[in-house]
């Protein structure tokens, strides 16, 4: 079986599966739906890992060739086509095998829900959209997965459209992706119109050094350089997928769909394409350092202050979400200092530890009879040990305590900042280490919360007061009102669990093994180009990248992990020695609270200038422009100026001759007059 | 003066009283018959300038028919003058002046020298024997000839209009259309009828009497 | 010695008393048509005048025709007239206002 | 294997047309409709070798036939089609084979009326596209009006007769002047209406072009339309029955855009080059203004009406992006393959909202909510088309946007930026009216009745989506047909004729 049909079994046994299990769902029955698409996803994931062995022991070479022409216009042509090298093959790794858990994890989680053909099936097309982003080879079928996976998202938080938060999340989503992607458009227009005419990576990489000094006149009489206003445009379309800051809105509200999607797209795959698109076009970036400052910028902005938000919140799935956010900004950061080998290493830890912990919130969820607020939880580790020990897992990874995934990857990328030459990377250093503590912080909160400490849903059950968040249920048939005064949680199902199990592992384990290679080493050579001399912020990392239990032993003196371990001394101390510190705090700096509990009131700002102002707007070119000028003015204004104008005629025919004759005699006057004038006045 | 200054003004100062009572008489009799003296005058002045054959044309024509045509009708309607003549004299200052305003500017472009209307030299005496008529006659029937036959034309269509518009059906005439005559069809006067040749016994005398009853 | 302008002013005046006539009585149709009269006589003035000092007869000719015109007008005028008065009793132009816009 | 093709897709829906009006009143409306659906389908078959035996290497004209029609004034009978018209006809014949079907059960009242008039309207267009002679395009290009008046005026909603009339005498007015500037030609062209004898014409002055060029923007913009003359569309489409309102959106505006390509772009190169920068503008009023006057509206039928202005400003904007003298090839070939696309995607549009207001006979939004519970296979489609609407990659919505914004980009990247703003609103106005009419829990009773799409509907859905779906996923098919005629075009226009 040659390379191209292997790539293509990849990217079609999704799709497959999500075909049958959405339009034959209803024939074939629950069982069979599930089924078909872990089978497809399985496919492509057992694939992808013989793809990604044979990558990392050299064997593969890289596949660069197109599959079908889908448009010739004007010469130049655009077809579809796959490009597989070491970056893709980890990609593919990720996406597929997360997918898998997902998936597996999902016939527990959406047991009862009626739904459960569709949902198999948005989240198997998903995948097939995810691999082929991962998998092109040019910018129009990148564009085509971008926007496929948008709305394979916008499906899925929408999955229950019966409950208002969810259409309007969804909704919400899809129009901030479509800003993002409004500005990768253009970004691929200006990559199509100046960069050698075609859209195929390579030629598009090979263009790219001629045009180092090119500049444009996008507004006439000031000239940008031509590199900085594609990138730019470029990273417009990461923050808009990636929720980097400006466009970061819909990713707290996305948590009203289902947890698996969550995990799935709102963790591990949809939210790193931005980052993916960025390190792919790494030529592009390498050769403009304000594009790269806007990156760090943007990545830090988000990193540090969606970090804070995390704090305050009730929600558990909110608190993930948030982390995510704030972990999204590190990667972002990470890119900002040309450390694109760093930033992929991250994305690929942070995806199998935040999947790991929103399943985990996700079985604490059903647990708790889909009641997600913190509150009422409390020393759930008596109750469903396994998903406690993986979460806990989890969030030793997240902070990045020694000789877990997270830390080889997080350490990588504060290395990386700390010696970037650019003029943001100081901020940037900042917000990063600061946000190591605030990561710690919250992470340990809301371990604290939920596993240790009493069981709070049997005491303040009573006065069930509402809380902030509006999306706590959801309407999946079983009551939703969380745990009764003397009912006990109890461990989820082996279909639940085992995907946590399995993706414990790689949570601890892959940034040991896998640092060597992927940063230290050549695994993404060719891929991934860093100009080092111009950038030098990957020297460190790569320094320290070669021996990993150096690395790890060496930690225990730096000061990201001290950090991190005052942050979790801090959360034991609020929310074991003395609860009630945190609601004096509270009191104390309730300004700075509300605002962090309105998320700094950018949804409101958002919501207030660009739906309401829109609205507006078009009401008032409806209403003026078409009804009052064009319609009332021109069309009927034009019918009444006819009428009125005939009505003010008719009155001269009086109906009387002398009249008509007293007008005739009038006109001959005047003609004479008027002819004879030069004989009369002379 | 020549003489022929004299009768000019005369008969100009008649016309124009003529004409200004036509306009201004309260009854239209008299309207009329200063219509006809303006006419006559205009006749003369006619003969001044040697169109001997329409001003008797004019006479004959205008006097003789359709004056008597005006008068005729004036007599046969009876119109209650005073109602006409309501707000006649109120009217006068507007027409008046419109009147004057519009002889003005004719002097003014008659007299104008743009007009050379001085060029215009009274035409060399025409011969004695020259007959104003046979000129027109001839000229009427070799170079006016369509335009003529055209006038009797419209002479004609007027005749048939003055008549087609004023002729009533008069209720009572018996008039019977020929045309409808001949189309009669035989079964539409005679119906056969089966009649016995017996007359009935006297039974049927008492059906007779109930059926007078 | 009589000239042309003589004519043409006598015609003149003429023609501006029938346009007074027409704009004196606005009601009685029959002065009307009389002050149309009028102004063909005007008319004809002119054109005999000019006829007589072009030594032409075509203008003479026309006048023949206009006569024509003019009897036939007069005619049809006055079957309206009599029929207008048949129907409405009146001549009073005040009444005839039917044909109101 | 025809004689002379063109003349058989004009007249056998004609003739059809003629033979179901003969059916007579509506005891016999199954007849009617059936005999309709026959000529619909032959109509369709008739025009497919136009598709099919279509020599892709040839950029002039094809198929062409010429007879003389009244030879005193020079006018005769000249079909032809080239890369630019050939797809329209083949998706005339299309849509009329849709709306035929759409309007089965829909029509009760005069059903022979109903069907003749959009058989004889899909012939009077096949014509229009094929004409290529100024009076017989003129002659087809109004009497096409008088089908979709009736359509409108009869069968349309309370406001109809206001509706029509707009309708009638906006796109009326605007064609005079049309006429004005063949009669002008035509003594130009040395007493000939030939199309290609009046885009051979050497010598027009710059003054004239204008004129001329401005005759042509008034009788086009309108049918287009354009920003300023558009607000007959809303109004037109609000009143008229599903199925014209499918022909109206899919056909009836193509052939202004068209008209812009045949005539006024070849004859008047120079003029369009002058006035391209204002034509521009228009068009981006109308994708920006329009866009978001279409977010607020509260009527489906207007939303879409507006969403089809604004994508047909994408059309006419593609027209008009000129570098120096050269049209842009992208954008050209974008606006035709966005005119096509728009054919079906704003037929479906239309399609679904006639399902639903057959079903509530509401147009409003407001009075739904929650269709997907009641409609679950009715709520995929629409979201099929709900996206294409927006423009999504892999429908055909897409294709044309983004050929039409690459080639802009290359002219001015501000104008490229104001066009792609239409990801944006036309994702929202859609996506919006979506949630509320679809998604939500069940509104009002009258949603609590509402039955899922019959077999009649789901075929007509099937069709559509297919044909939206692959003209997404392989546009090649349709671009290879254009690729000559537009160069050709292009060429032609490059040459001044001062």
């Amino acid at each position: 079986m040659d390379m191209k049909s292997l790539y293509l079994l990849i990217a079609l046994s999704p799709l497959v599966g999500s075909v049958i299990a959405g339009l034959f769902g209803w024939a074939i029955g629950r069982r069979a739906a599930h089924v078909v698409t872990i089978l497809g996803v399985a496919v492509s994931a057992v694939l992808s890992i013989g793809v990604l062995k044979g990558f990392l022991d050299g064997s593969t070479q890289v596949f660069n060739a197109p599959v079908y022409t889908w448009l010739t216009v004007g010469g130049f042509e655009f077809s579809v086509g796959f490009l597989v090298d070491s970056l893709t093959a980890m990609m593919l790794v990720v996406v597929t095998s997360v997918s898998l858990m997902v998936h597996i994890y999902t016939i527990g989680y959406m047991h009862e829900d009626p739904g459960y053909q569709r949902f198999f099936s948005y989240i198997s097309l998903f995948t097939f959209s995810m691999l082929m982003l991962v998998m092109s080879n040019n910018f129009i079928q990148l564009f085509f997965g971008w926007e496929a996976v948008g709305l394979v998202s916008y499906l899925l938080i929408g999955f229950w459209f019966k409950r208002p938060t969810a259409i309007f999340a969804n909704l919400k989503a899809f129009l901030v992706n479509r800003v993002g992607d409004f500005g990768f458009l253009l970004g691929i227009g200006l990559v199509l119109a100046y960069f050698g005419g075609s859209l195929n990576y390579s030629d598009v990489f090979a263009a790219a050094p001629a045009l180092a000094s090119k500049t444009i006149q996008i507004i006439p009489g000031v000239e940008w350089s031509l590199l900085t206003v594609t990138c730019i445009l470029l990273f417009i379309g990461a923050m808009g997928k990636s929720a980097q800051f400006p466009l970061h809105v819909w990713l707290p509200d996305s948590m009203e769909g289902p947890t698996p999607i969550s995990a799935l797209i709102h963790a591990a795959t949809m939210v790193t394409a931005g980052i993916f698109m960025v390190s792919r076009m790494s030529p592009l970036f390498e050769m403009s350092d304000t594009a790269l400052n806007v990156v760090m910028v943007a990545g830090s902005i988000t990193a540090l202050f969606m970090g804070f938000l995390g704090v305050v919140q009730n929600d558990i799935k909110r608190v993930v979400a948030y982390s995510t956010l704030s972990q999204l900004g590190y990667m972002t950061v990470a890119l900002g200092a040309s450390a694109y080998s760093v930033a992929m290493f991250h994305v690929m830890t942070h995806a199998f530890f935040k999947a790991l912990l929103f399943l985990g919130a996700g079985s604490v969820i059903m647990g708790m009879h889909h009641d997600q607020d913190m509150r009422n939880m409390g020393g759930l580790r008596k109750y469903m040990p396994i998903t406690w020990i993986t979460s806990l897992l989890g969030s030793l990874a997240l902070i990045g305590t020694p000789f877990f995934s997270g830390f080889y990857s997080k350490d990588s990328i504060i290395l990386a900042v700390e010696s970037s030459n650019l003029s943001a990377s100081g901020f940037a250093y900042f917000a990063v280490i600061a946000g190591v503590f605030v990561t710690a912080f919250y992470s340990f909160r809301m371990y604290f919360l939920v596993f240790h400490g009493k069981e709070r849903w049997m005491e303040n059950h009573a006065h069930h007061e509402h809380h902030g968040d509006h999306d706590d249920e959801e309407p999946s048939g079983d009551h939703h009102h969380g745990l009764g005064p003397n009912d006990k949680p109890h461990e989820s199902p082996w279909v639940v669990t085992l995907p946590l199990a399995l993706l414990a592992i790689p949570s601890v384990l892959i940034g040991f093994f896998a640092i060597h290679p992927l940063v230290g080493g050549e695994f993404f050579n060719g891929v991934i180009f860093t100009n080092l001399e111009a950038h030098p912020g990957l020297e460190a990392a790569m320094h320290h990248a070669h021996d990993a239990m150096a690395m790890g032993l060496h930690a225990f003196v730096t000061l990201p992990f001290w950090l991190a371990a005052a942050g979790v001394a801090l959360a034991w101390f609020f929310y074991m020695k003395a609860p009630h510190i945190p609601a004096a705090i509270k009191q104390k700096f309730s300004g700075v609270h509300t605002l962090l509990e309105n998320k700094y009131y950018m949804d409101e700002l958002y919501f207030a200038v660009f739906a309401k102002g829109s609205r507006a707007l078009g009401t008032f070119f409806w209403k003026v422009g078409d009804m009052l000028l064009i319609d009332g003015l021109l069309v009927n204004g034009s019918a009444r100026l006819v009428g009125s104008v005939s009505r003010a005629v008719r009155k001269l025919q009086t109906g009387f001759i002398y009249s008509y004759a007293a007008v005739m005699i009038i006109g001959v006057l005047v003609l004479m007059t008027y002819w004879f004038k030069p004989l009369i006045l002379r | 003066m020549s003489f022929q200054a004299v009768v000019f003004y005369v008969l100009s100062l008649i016309l124009i009283v003529a004409a200004f009572r036509v306009v201004t008489a309260k009854n239209p009799v008299h309207a009329a018959l200063y219509l006809v003296l303006a006419f006559f005058t205009a006749s003369g002045h006619w003969l001044l300038l040697q169109a001997e054959f329409l001003a008797i044309a004019l006479v004959l024509v205008y006097v003789g028919a359709v004056m008597v045509l005006f008068l005729f009708v004036v007599m046969m309607l009876d119109i209650n003058i005073e109602k006409l003549r309501e707000g006649f004299w109120q009217h006068f200052p507007l027409a008046g002046t419109v009147a004057l305003v519009m002889v003005a500017e004719m002097v003014l472009i008659l007299s104008s020298p743009e007009a050379n209307l001085a060029g215009f030299q009274a035409g060399p005496a025409v011969a004695a024997d020259a007959s104003n008529v046979r000129e027109l006659g001839r000229q009427l029937y070799t170079v006016y000839l369509l335009p003529f036959e055209a006038a009797a034309v419209v002479l004609l269509v007027a005749m048939v209009a003055a008549i087609g518009i004023t002729m009533r059906k008069r209720a009572d005439s018996k008039y019977i259309n020929p045309a409808e005559q001949v189309r009669v069809r035989r079964n539409d006067r005679v119906r056969m009828v089966q009649v016995q040749a017996v007359k009935p016994e006297a039974d049927s005398a008492s059906d007779i009497n109930e059926q007078q009853a | 010695m009589l000239s042309l302008t003589h004519f043409l002013v006598l015609a003149g005046i003429l023609f501006a008393i029938s346009v007074l006539g027409i704009f004196l009585n606005r009601k009685n149709l029959i002065i009307l048509l009389m002050a149309i009269e009028l102004m063909l006589l005007a008319v004809n003035y002119n054109f005999i005048a000019f006829s007589h000092y072009l030594s032409d007869t075509a203008g003479q000719i026309f006048v023949f025709f206009i006569l024509t015109v003019a009897a036939a007008e007069s005619a049809i005028g006055l079957a309206i007239l009599v029929v207008l008065f048949r129907k409405l009793d009146t001549i009073n132009v005040e009444d005839l206002g039917s044909l109101k816009g | 294997m025809f004689a002379n093709p063109l003349s058989l897709v004009i007249w056998t829906p004609i003739v059809a047309g003629l033979l179901v009006l003969a059916t007579g009143g509506d005891q016999r409306a199954p007849l009617a409709r059936w005999l309709a659906l026959a000529g619909a389908v032959l109509g369709f078959l008739v025009s497919l070798p136009l598709f099919t035996q279509f020599d892709n290497l040839h950029g002039g004209m094809q198929f062409v036939e010429n007879m003389p029609w009244i030879e005193s004034l020079g006018i005769n009978y000249h079909l032809g089609v080239d890369g630019i018209s050939m797809l329209f006809i083949v998706l005339n014949s299309f849509t009329t084979l849709m709306v035929i079907l759409a309007g089965w059960e829909v029509i009760q009242k005069r059903t022979a009326q109903y069907m003749a008039a959009f058989l004889i309207m899909s012939g009077l267009i096949n014509g229009a596209f094929a004409a290529l002679d100024a009076i017989l395009f003129y002659v087809f290009f109004e009497g096409m009006l008088i089908p979709m008046y009736l359509i409108i005026g009869v069968w349309g909603g309370p406001r109809r007769v206001y509706a029509s009339i707009k309708f009638f005498l906006y796109t009326l007015l605007g064609s005079l002047l049309m006429l004005v500037a063949f009669i002008y030609l035509y003594f130009q062209a040395g007493k000939s209406f030939d199309i290609q004898a009046f885009q051979a014409l050497k010598q027009i002055p710059l003054q004239v072009q204008i004129l001329l060029f401005i005759a042509f923007f008034l009788s086009f913009a309108v049918k287009v339309p354009m920003w300023p003359v558009h607000t007959w569309l809303p109004d037109a489409h609000v009143e008229a029955p599903t199925g014209g309102s499918m022909v109206l959106a899919a056909i009836t505006l193509k052939i202004g855009a068209y008209g812009f390509l045949r005539f006024a772009l070849p004859i008047v190169p120079d003029a369009s080059i002058e006035l391209a920068p204002i034509m521009v503008g228009l068009s981006l009023v109308a994708v920006v203004y329009i866009g978001l006057v279409a977010l607020v509206q509260t009527d489906m039928k207007k939303l879409v009406a507006y969403s089809s202005i604004s994508h047909m400003g994408f059309v006419t904007l593609g027209m008009f992006l000129f570098t120096g003298s050269q049209m842009n090839a992208w954008a050209v070939e974008g606006a035709l393959v966005q005119m096509v696309s728009h054919g079906f995607v704003s037929a479906a549009m239309f399609f679904c909202i006639g399902v639903m207001y057959d079903r509530v006979h509401s147009r409003n939004i407001a009075d739904y909510g929650g269709v997907a519970n009641k409609m679950p296979i009715f709520a995929a489609f629409m979201m099929l088309f709900g996206m294409a609407n927006s423009g999504l990659p892999a429908t055909s919505g897409f294709v044309g946007e983004f050929m039409v914004i690459m080639g802009a980009v290359q002219v001015n990247f501000l104008v490229a930026a104001l066009a792609a703003t239409t990801l944006i609103f036309g994702a929202a106005y859609t996506l919006w009216m979506y949630k509320r009419v679809i998604f939500g829990d069940v509104d009002n009773h009258h949603v609590e009745e509402m039955k899922d799409v019959n077999k009649r509907e789901f075929l007509i859905l099937v069709i559509l989506a297919v044909t939206v779906l692959g003209m997404g996923l392989y546009p090649q098919l349709f671009v290879e047909k254009m690729h000559l005629s537009v160069n050709e075009l292009i060429a032609h226009v490059a040459q001044s004729k001062l």
